[in-house]
């Protein structure tokens, strides 16, 4: 905590707030038919992608998975980029062809959202390996879930960037359930960061409910890749605060886990949590807290409105973006 | 006795009569016991735990489980969508569609694979595949696309019952789709049959799947304007009732197929090679494919519905090949 | 100035010559440093290991690791067999193929699979796919299919600039072809270029990979009972050389279409559908299709040569379309 | 050794020598051109699984992978259906379709050998699956090389295989190389074995020269699977005597592991190890030994004359075992 800049502790209050005042918003725009298709909400886990980009320069890299808005924000991606995006719109980080599942914002080194669980680790795993061929010193952070570690993809990745010594960082989200289903049920060791010993690498377990203990833990991964020491397995315990999806509405939360659970893990609330740590060391009062609330609250609001209005593609654009070198239609 | 359901109801009811039937079929899939999807509602409740699995994220791992299982007398039915089955080809093409003939015939795998194609309603790239196509390539599948509640029911109960590998490409645009089922044996419906949506004698229409309903409106409008279509509904692709299209070509000289899959060697590619070769004499007109376009899926909806056929473009393909 | 090299050769002198031209590219496989397979012959001692990677056997891991490079600068180059394809169908499709599109054309993937099938020599069901077809289906890759030393140079030459993810589909029992080859920027062979490979009036045979050898063997034949036969090679499937085919067809109003892939859902099915649809008025004869049989590639070789074309039955089929 | 059968102790003495007299054998008749395609010879393996093997009933199942002439053997396959089908002959276990790297002989629980690397360990564990799911008794094993373990097929498969309790032994064949690889450049962990962790199940290291030595650890393992206590990694320590395949001349030994290396290990044959085991505790003497590998070598010449006469399929026959239920051909 001593050695952690003023500067990046209120960075990430900030984008916290963003996260969370995003996701608010877009459950609330979705389920007033504003945008279609499924959206997964960050709520609850904002700490763990803020903890982890504030480690992070512009010039590294991540990906991500289909719980997709929270990694962009963090590695501070435009949010009128990502509205657009969601609002199906041209000015969308991918001109609306991509959606929730897949934000990207290669301006920034955001190497992109992937819905199909597991599937950006190798890829996140190829450009760590880029780096060490150039002899560059960028590195790059995947972010997956608790079930995606089940994905052969995961075992091929981790133990390929061991063996190579790659600057790649894993970052296990561990909310405690893939959809319905406990990690208990799902993954056969105690703590997924138990498996770096398998590739011989670092597993670290965190509170991904304390942005400060992610910052902490996942400088130290960075500083590890920089140095040329291969990656790092970190594990961060943390837990979805809203149910899986926008649109699934058929799985209700009782089913498979109860309010107690719920209510519990929402007494610690990352945001809660990092607020209170500002203020007891005297970094922010309440009444600057709050206006760091209200300040991202408008810049959702705006993002919000430049969604609404940006232009949807035209017809033409359909055949576009297939290729870099285009090639005749069939 | 018939009664009246939607393709997702009929699923769930092919499922609970097999299972009921036959202690050795067993269900396995992600997130089923809570019926995420809506196929698998009541199961765990009907027959237990060990009957209704719910699996880690590991479809490669479990898709195989399923082959050994069925290789040792058990008949797994594994729910997964199209979009899954990428991470899982391995276990798909190199044990399910090659084992039984490489080991010169002592595999045997009843194993049903059922996958869901969520398509047209803004899943994107990652969450839209129709890939029937790239198996009927691979020899070792029978391939199922059922288009209406009762070939639903009825196809996946003989998947079931069939004693080798078969994908059931459930269509999501059709979930809510409504229609007459009939329950147990009456329900179960032949494999290589196709079915003659529509009678006409001008010009024909092979649609498979999602593409069925278009082209039935699509024949209602030509109708209007006095061209008789029919429409042909192949119900099973792998086997291939070609007599049915074959016969149809004969009567009617024309045909269109609409396939909502990519069109770039599509099942209507397949449809069109087979007509140009064992029909050509009976050909009046060229043989129009109305199929996805070759890109991936777009996520803004307004760009999505470009993609794939729609009842307009058939009425267009099918005047074409009337102007001829 | 040209020279003469065999097909295996050609390919490693492509990747010498792109790799001394550009310091991105980089080459990835198994056991390659001691070229197992033939093709990465010098390349450790030329280029060192930073820039030729021996992988663990982990091909969905290390074939997506090549594409994040790619993401990032890199030119990655990976050496593979068709075969091993579908452990990594899940970074071909959902990564490699649909990247680009579906972040709006910022992910550039300048990355090249070279996938090699073994076919025809006792390898068996699980080392002989000629899978080119899967790949054609699904949006996203320049598919290359090159018969000669000069297009197994060229085309890798081409594929190793080009900025978008490509597959060669280098053909096994071609491994010892010899022909002539250009050196450096003379020997790049153009995507989308079909080579008439024969030029002939009667009939048109279009003939992919493996095939075109046979297809000449064949159109010999055919001259002898002065049947004049054209042999195109498509050279790659995506782009695909409509015009070279469609212009052909016009002359001669025949078309047989040569692959050694499963027949159903084949690149023949789809270039006979686009005859069948944009030069049907120049038909004179039903299209022929002359593919492997639709059953896995048995090992004993009295029925494995049973299953590919073959130039008799190229010649049959060629004769068949005459007789109409 | 002292609660292990004499019969066991001679027929784990008499599966070697087969297994090594076949191999030799077909090393001969293959370069003899008798018939042609690859053929990845076990020779120096044969205590992996004639050792484990000897744990296992009839009623309990085995699958393999490419190097896969001593797996069936060992389980009690057919030599002359293993011979014939290596001949491409109708009388051949799979009647010439499969060929070297995919004999199977499902009369007694074999389920196949796969050419595609880790291919059969996720069906392994299906087997498995199938005796929890009847209550059933029998167990499956997998043999897979130190190559395969990195694949995501291993992974998936372990840990759906821990968390069910699923009666399979994963069985690691460590022969220190794939192909021209060395496993410490593939692997990034010390012991394969250690692996079993991240699966909390156990894994085990044992001596792949001593049939004595992977019986033990099989039966454990084998009681634990029948036991309902879950599945087990065992690591065998072994080494492959020849080249990696026949019919792949490029490779030469020299280039990727030294005469010395393999001097050191041809001392510790373990046909060698194994006689010794026998006549140091007074089972067989040394004229007995010789016996036992004469019997096997004209057991395996009887399987070359059987091959050798049986015919050819029939050009129909392409078209044959397709399917359980036909259909017509398109
Ligand atoms: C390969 C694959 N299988 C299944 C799915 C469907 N699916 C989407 S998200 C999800 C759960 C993912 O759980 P986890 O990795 O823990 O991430 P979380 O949603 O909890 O953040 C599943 C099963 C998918 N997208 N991809
Ligand atoms: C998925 C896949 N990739 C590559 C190959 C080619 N190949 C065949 S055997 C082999 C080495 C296997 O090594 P290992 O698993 O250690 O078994 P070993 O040959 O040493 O017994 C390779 C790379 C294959 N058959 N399957
Ligand atoms: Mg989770
Ligand atoms: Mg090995």
């Amino acid at each position: 905590m001593e050695n952690i800049s003023k500067e990046i502790l209120v960075q990430m209050l900030e984008r916290m707030w963003l996260i969370r005042h995003f996701e608010v918003r877009v459950m609330e725009v979705h389920s007033a038919g504003e945008f279609t298709g499924a959206a997964h909400p960050y709520i609850g886990e904002e700490a763990v992608a803020v903890g982890a980009c504030a480690a992070l320069e512009d010039t590294d890299y991540i990906a991500g998975n289909h719980r997709s808005h929270g990694h962009p924000l963090a590695k501070g991606g435009s949010v009128k980029g990502a509205m657009a995006e969601l609002y199906g719109r041209v000015d969308g980080y991918c001109k609306g062809k991509g959606g929730s599942m897949h934000l990207a914002d290669f301006s920034i080194g955001i190497l992109g959202e992937s819905g199909i669980v597991a599937s950006s680790v190798p890829v996140a795993t190829g450009a760590a390996l880029a780096a060490k061929i150039r002899g560059e010193k960028f590195v790059s952070v995947v972010f997956f879930g608790d079930g995606a570690s089940n994905q052969g993809a995961c075992h091929e990745s981790m133990n390929l960037a061991s063996l190579w010594k790659l600057p790649v960082i894993f970052l296990c989200e561990n909310n405690q359930y893939a959809v319905t289903t406990s990690y208990h049920d799902s993954v056969a060791v105690e703590h997924i960061s138990d498996r770096a010993a398998a590739y011989n690498m670092p597993g670290v377990l965190v509170d991904g409910q304390d942005a400060v203990a992610m910052y902490e833990a996942s400088r130290e991964a960075v500083k590890r890749a920089r140095a040329g020491e291969g990656p790092t397995l970190i594990e961060a315990l943390t837990y979805r605060f809203e149910e899986h999806s926008l649109g699934l509405g058929r799985v209700r939360r009782g089913e498979y886990r109860t309010e107690d659970e719920v209510g519990e893990w929402r007494l610690r609330d990352p945001i809660l949590v990092h607020e209170q740590t500002l203020i007891d060391h005297g970094i922010l009062t309440r009444e600057e807290c709050d206006a760091v609330s209200a300040a991202k609250a408008s810049e959702v609001e705006e993002a919000i409105d430049f969604a609404r209005n940006s232009p949807y593609p035209e017809p033409d654009d359909l055949f576009e973006d297939m290729w870099a070198d285009p090639i005749p239609a069939p | 006795m018939a009664s009246n359901a939607i393709y997702i109801e009929a699923i769930n009811q092919a499922i609970i009569e097999e299972m009921e039937r036959d202690t050795s079929v067993f269900i396995m899939g992600e997130d089923i016991r809570r019926s995420v999807y809506g196929a698998t509602a009541g199961l765990l409740d009907r027959f237990g735990e060990n009957r209704v699995l719910d699996t880690p994220l590991s479809e490669n791992g479990f898709f195989g489980a399923a082959i050994g299982a069925s290789l040792v007398g058990m008949r797994p039915v594994v729910e997964t969508l199209t979009s899954f089955m990428w991470v899982a080809m391995d276990q798909l093409v190199s044990q399910a569609a090659k084992m039984r003939y490489m080991f010169g015939g002592q595999a045997t795998l009843p194993v049903v694979y059922r996958a869901t194609m969520f398509y047209g309603g803004g899943s994107a790239a990652h969450h839209s595949d129709r890939s029937y196509p790239m198996f009927m390539n691979m020899p070792g599948f029978k391939i199922l696309v059922p288009a209406t509640p009762r070939d639903a029911k009825g196809l996946l109960k003989t998947a079931i019952r069939d004693n080798d590998p078969c994908i059931v490409f459930e269509d999501g645009t059709l979930s809510g789709a409504a229609g007459e089922i009939e329950a147990g044996d009456a329900a179960l419906v032949p494999f290589g049959v196709a079915d003659v949506a529509r009678e006409g004698s001008d010009v024909t229409i092979v649609a498979i799947a999602g593409a069925v309903p278009m082209a039935l409106r699509a024949a209602e409008e030509l109708e209007a304007d006095g061209i008789s279509a029919e429409v042909i509904d192949p119900r099973t692709l792998v086997p291939l009732d070609k007599g049915t299209i074959l016969d149809s070509v004969g009567k009617t000289g024309r045909l269109v197929v609409v396939d909502p899959a990519h069109k770039v060697c599509s099942a209507a590619s397949e449809i069109a090679s087979i007509v140009s070769e064992e029909a050509f004499w009976d050909l009046q007109a060229p043989i129009m494919k109305v199929a996805a376009e070759q890109v991936h899926i777009p996520y803004t909806p307004v760009l999505e519905r470009l993609v794939y056929p729609s009842a307009e473009k058939v009425v267009t393909a099918a005047r074409a090949t009337m102007d001829e």
